[in-house]
């Protein structure tokens, strides 16, 4: 057990593994000479020459392109987008190759291949940078989509999804990487679709992944001072999304939160809401209550940014909503009207 | 570092069925007569896909190869058993050259389960991957950075296997054929990309004229923006094919740089099975075209040297036709894929 | 009221708004001299000139980019994408440049351009040409998403999407192309945001859009022999998403099912079943059933295709459970498992 | 079908609010007096932008144009006023060279309401659509076919404006610039598109160099592959780029197709505020390059002819002070959006 940040958890992954595995390869901007945006591939270069640590021209999907036919070819390539915002313009590359060539192609190819960066918002990067890209990919067969939360997680899922024979979209959060954490010595990987019980509870279950499970988790503070007994269900991947973890937690607590950063409308929290009440709807007290970022394009003040985000209290009132200890959102507020544009 | 592997002499079927044999099992892969034969079974293979189409056997879309046989005869004539390669969705043609028996296309044609791909990828997404094909891609200019990155992936494990990617004139102004060529091109400076580009400019993506696509016609021109040598062949001709083939192969082999060829041909059947009235090009110009038949082109070659005459040439396209029968009734006895398959391959691993 | 086609709906739509409107422009590929791929534009480049009706090489970022840029100085583009998933590798365009340009401007322009074309699957395009897209634009705030299922909505929405100042992801369906309705006359024009009571019933409400409209429909003549009442709800638009009109039915038959073509997890239907739980928890008698492709990439094998797509059957058999007159679907089968990856 | 709009003595404040005055409606643009004397405040500017960023009032990413001065100066010098254009997210400097009012832009730095953008954009999205500037976009490359579009919608509506499109070198990698400059390319011989491209080549996208970059380092010649004329000039120079700008404009004005211009120049900053250690390039690198300042070389150019002397040039800095200053008071000094501003400007039709 060593205490490390989640930028150091994933960089020693990519260290551990690399030397482990020569088939491993590294490609992105500025990932090698200028030791990468947010250095989680600092002195990798150095480490392991040009040939294993690609530095790429700014061409998304020329170079997820290429690290799809790498896979293909027994290669593991690891791809950093230097933000998922960017990873747009190689969102075809991704959807209609790597996620459905071993299906089109009737099994007749691995696609090992991890695509990694930060996403989310929260720096003031405005409507072009701030992002959370979960709900378009955890659409799609054929990916797999994590979202680590801690330092342990993102140690944990990395190597899992760098070990595995499918594409894996790995969303580490900005806000994370200076977080420290106890990460597990050794060989320590994480399965993919088993959500971990973050913080046990009676009263209400509040679910998140990455950033929002510490939103929920302080949530959960405020609310024990208030004698309420909050469960926090850390999904830890979207895809495969855990079901039995959250339908047994909602069938102890009879009420559920869904926390998530991006706009509400067709993104995550929905899914995760209704597979909670298809689940459970017989055992809930309540409707399962979607806390998530408003429905706009990021704006750059940093006053309006906050406006957007998800904030602990919103996660408060929500869960004693579902305890009908605050009066619900019926009649809706004019801004709740524009949410769906 | 050589790693030859000989043609296996019978090659396993696509999805480990039996299935009718390959034409090319008949005689060596080296001998242009071989390639002749072939050339004529894969454009009796592509009219009976036209006629089972019409028939509705097969669904979907469906692409011909009809008229551009020439370029990836003269390609595919030079690669070496343990190269590969990748295509677009027009793609029919490059299996069977290959060494695919046309029983397990037509069967993919069909949706059958003895398809070459088990059914599940159709007229667009032909693989063979034991034989190096690393299948054919739907999306315009999508499949192209994948060759770059398998191109790179051969050198990386310190084999001199190259990968050729055929693309289509029509592909060239995509975006992703430009970044996948700067790639390549960067690459290929630390001999990292043995890669050859074909390019079948068949002078029409759909309905849109070269012209009309690309701000220059000269398409070969725009390799020089990527450092990458390039020459244009006349692509109806086999023997010149062939011959421009081996030069870029060997250079791409050797100095693990990307090399690139435009092979200008036309396409004598509509862009797909709807296009029936074809309104941008007139019956004229597909008359003047269809005079430079690239089989009919070979087989004056080949009856000049006295290799082919009447009743060879008849034997042939008797042959020819049997083969392409006895690949329809192959994939009409064939069973369509079990309901078990539809949550098949969509992932490696364990849920 | 003419009868016309789902086609010639909008093709008359396009003529009328073209004649009426210079500053509209057409751009796409193979849709002048080709005369369109499904013929929605046949003849008009003979009609309005290759300035206004522009056949574009395939680059599709670069063609919707251009229609943005066209949209900002006072044009009215309609482009035309060949099919919806070739909209995938102009995505960036779309999400980052025309759904938010005016808010990151401070409001300084107005962007009003419409992207339409065919969208859905069912005549065994296989994988990469199968998709439905919906679920991918819906989540975007400062786009708009209309689903048409007949021509008198593809006309009516088209008009309004061709006179508004934002861009509208206009997804029309290629299985609908020659399906014929009465379209009223003149001037006709359907607001965003209105969903449709399609057909009035009090046992149990199902929502669709798009082509499953039709196939809600054929479950409810089914559900009718049995003496079961459907009342089918046609959304018209996702976003705006009518969430009024929902609640209201839900609130009258307690009972909701949600049909829609793609896959299942962090699909369309997602969010309306949680905006339905959300909106009529306490009058729901059931948890709402969402009706769904499977989870795989789309493949060719027609048995297989038909195992995929949602047929009235399925709808049947969901609207039963929600009455509780078929056993429900409890211990998952094998196949709900992995519909999650 | 001229259409010239004189310059707005007062032009409307972004945001309609009153700010900080434009250093550019004191002397008439076409003098070089007055574009010095402007390259001076916005060089001021930036470094006040960059101080501002380390003390926490500005927040996201911080791109600077330091060194880069004459490549924008010789282009806006050139641009008539109904004339429009786009850029990068290195747009501050753009900004204030049309003619808004740098409190303006430093209130959208500090995320106040009467911000260039009402404080939505921020560094990335300077927008002043009143004086043709369609905005600083983020992702690389994306805000190049806007410009394309903008170019076929000017002559659509018969006008003879053109417009401008400002790009770095790491933006001619992406897919989108290619697809973009073929469009532009086929509209050109149409005569329906007017656009002037500029390469703002400093060398690097961000810390990958063009050579590392870019498999020919000649850029300008990838402008052939879309049949669009090219060249490149000493992007230091004030009047060398002037000139080129003013044939190019021109050129593009008479004949509506687009012309493209290499303008080589260099980085004085990091890429952006958190670039500071720059381990791709050397202190020496710098060094040499800031030896070649584009104020100081505009400046000496203009003592040769008199125009400046010591006193003269002390003024103008001093000037350029008070104007900096101000224009931080003015940002302090403002309010932030109001909440109501959160879901404003997402649509623009109702409902
Ligand atoms: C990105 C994308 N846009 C549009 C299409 C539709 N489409 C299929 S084939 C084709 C023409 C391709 O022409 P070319 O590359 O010359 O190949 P050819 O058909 O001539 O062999 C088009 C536009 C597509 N498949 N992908
Ligand atoms: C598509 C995309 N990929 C990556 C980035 C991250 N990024 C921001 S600026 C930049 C470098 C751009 O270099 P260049 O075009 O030369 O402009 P310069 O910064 O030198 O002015 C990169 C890679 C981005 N914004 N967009
Ligand atoms: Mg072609
Ligand atoms: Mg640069």
């Amino acid at each position: 057990m060593a205490e490390l940040s989640y930028r150091d958890a994933i960089r020693s992954t990519l260290i551990e593994e690399m030397d482990r595995d020569p088939s491993i390869v590294l490609l992105g901007e500025d990932i090698g000479v200028y030791q990468g945006t947010f250095r989680i591939t600092a002195d990798l270069l150095a480490r392991y020459g040009a040939k294993r640590v690609i530095d790429t021209p700014i061409s998304e999907a020329g170079f997820v392109g290429a690290a799809i036919g790498m896979a293909m070819l027994g290669l593991r390539p690891v791809v950093e987008v230097m933000t998922w915002n960017f990873s747009l313009v190689a969102f075809d590359q991704i959807i209609n190759n790597a996620a459905k060539v071993r299906y089109f192609s009737g099994g007749q190819v691995d696609v090992p291949l991890v695509i990694r960066g930060p996403n989310g918002a929260g720096v003031q990067l405005s409507a072009q940078h701030s992002q959370s890209v979960e709900a378009f990919y955890a659409h799609v067969p054929g990916l797999r989509v994590a979202t680590p939360a801690t330092p342990a997680e993102a140690k944990g899922l990395l190597r899992t999804a760098m070990r595995g024979r499918d594409p894996v979209i790995f969303l580490e959060h900005a806000a994370l990487y200076s977080h420290k954490g106890d990460v597990p010595d050794g060989d320590f990987a994480l399965p993919f679709g088993a959500a971990e019980i973050a913080r046990p509870g009676r009263d209400v279950t509040i679910v998140a992944y990455s950033r929002m499970v510490s939103v929920a988790l302080e949530a959960a503070d405020h609310l024990a001072e208030d004698g309420i007994a909050a469960e926090v269900i850390n999904l830890r991947t979207l895809r495969p999304l855990d079901h039995r973890t959250m339908i047994e937690s909602v069938s102890r607590t009879h009420r559920a939160v869904v926390v998530q950063e991006q706009w509400r409308p067709f993104g995550a929290a929905a899914e995760i809401a209704a597979t909670i009440t298809e689940g459970a709807f017989d055992l809930l007290d309540a409707p399962v209550e979607r806390v998530t970022g408003a429905d706009v394009p990021m704006p750059y003040a940093r006053n309006l940014e906050q406006l957007v985000l998800p904030h602990a209290e919103d996660v408060v009132r929500a869960a004693r909503r579902t305890l009908y200890r605050e009066e619900s959102k019926s009649g809706a507020p004019m801004t709740e009207g524009r949410r769906d544009g | 570092m050589a790693n030859r592997t000989a043609r296996k002499d019978t090659p396993r079927e696509p999805g480990g069925v039996a299935s009718a044999a390959s034409p090319l099992q008949a005689a060596a892969l080296s001998s242009t007569l071989a390639w002749y034969r072939t050339m004529v079974i894969a454009r009796r293979f592509e009219e009976e896909t036209e006629r089972a189409f019409r028939r509705g056997k097969i669904g979907g879309y469906l692409h011909v190869y009809s008229g551009q046989e020439a370029v990836a005869a003269g390609f595919l004539a030079e690669l070496r058993d343990d190269d590969i390669f990748f295509t677009a969705y027009r793609d029919h043609t490059h299996a069977i050259f290959r060494g695919a028996a046309p029983g397990a296309v037509m069967a993919e044609l069909y949706g059958k389960s003895t398809g070459l791909a088990r059914g599940k990828g159709g007229s667009m997404h032909m693989f063979d991957v034991s034989r190096g094909f690393y299948g054919g891609y739907g999306i315009v200019g999508g499949h192209i950075p994948l060759a770059v990155g398998a191109a790179y992936a051969l050198r990386y494990h310190g084999t001199d296997r190259v990968c050729l990617v055929f693309l289509g004139d029509g592909a060239m102004n995509t975006g992703v054929f430009h970044e996948s060529f700067n790639l390549a091109g960067l690459w290929g400076k630390e001999g990292l990309c043995p890669l050859v580009i074909v390019v079948e400019n068949n002078e029409y993506g759909m309905g849109t004229s070269v012209a009309r696509a690309s701000a220059v016609i000269d398409l070969a021109s725009r390799f020089s923006g990527y450092a990458i040598p390039n020459e244009r062949v006349d692509g109806m001709d086999f023997m010149t094919v062939r011959e421009a083939a081996a030069r870029a192969i060997a250079q791409a082999r050797s100095t693990g740089h990307p090399m690139a060829i435009e092979a200008h041909t036309y396409r004598f059947a509509g862009h797909g099975a709807a296009d029936v009235f074809q309104p941008y090009r007139s019956k004229n110009e597909i008359e003047d075209a269809r005079a430079r038949d690239p089989v009919v082109i070979l087989e004056q070659r080949l009856r000049g040297t006295g290799l082919l005459d009447e009743t060879r040439v008849a034997a042939i396209h008797e042959e020819a036709e049997h083969i392409v029968a006895d690949a329809v009734r192959f994939a009409e006895e064939s069973p369509p894929p079990p309901p078990e398959d539809l949550y098949a391959d969509v992932y490696g691993d364990e849920g």
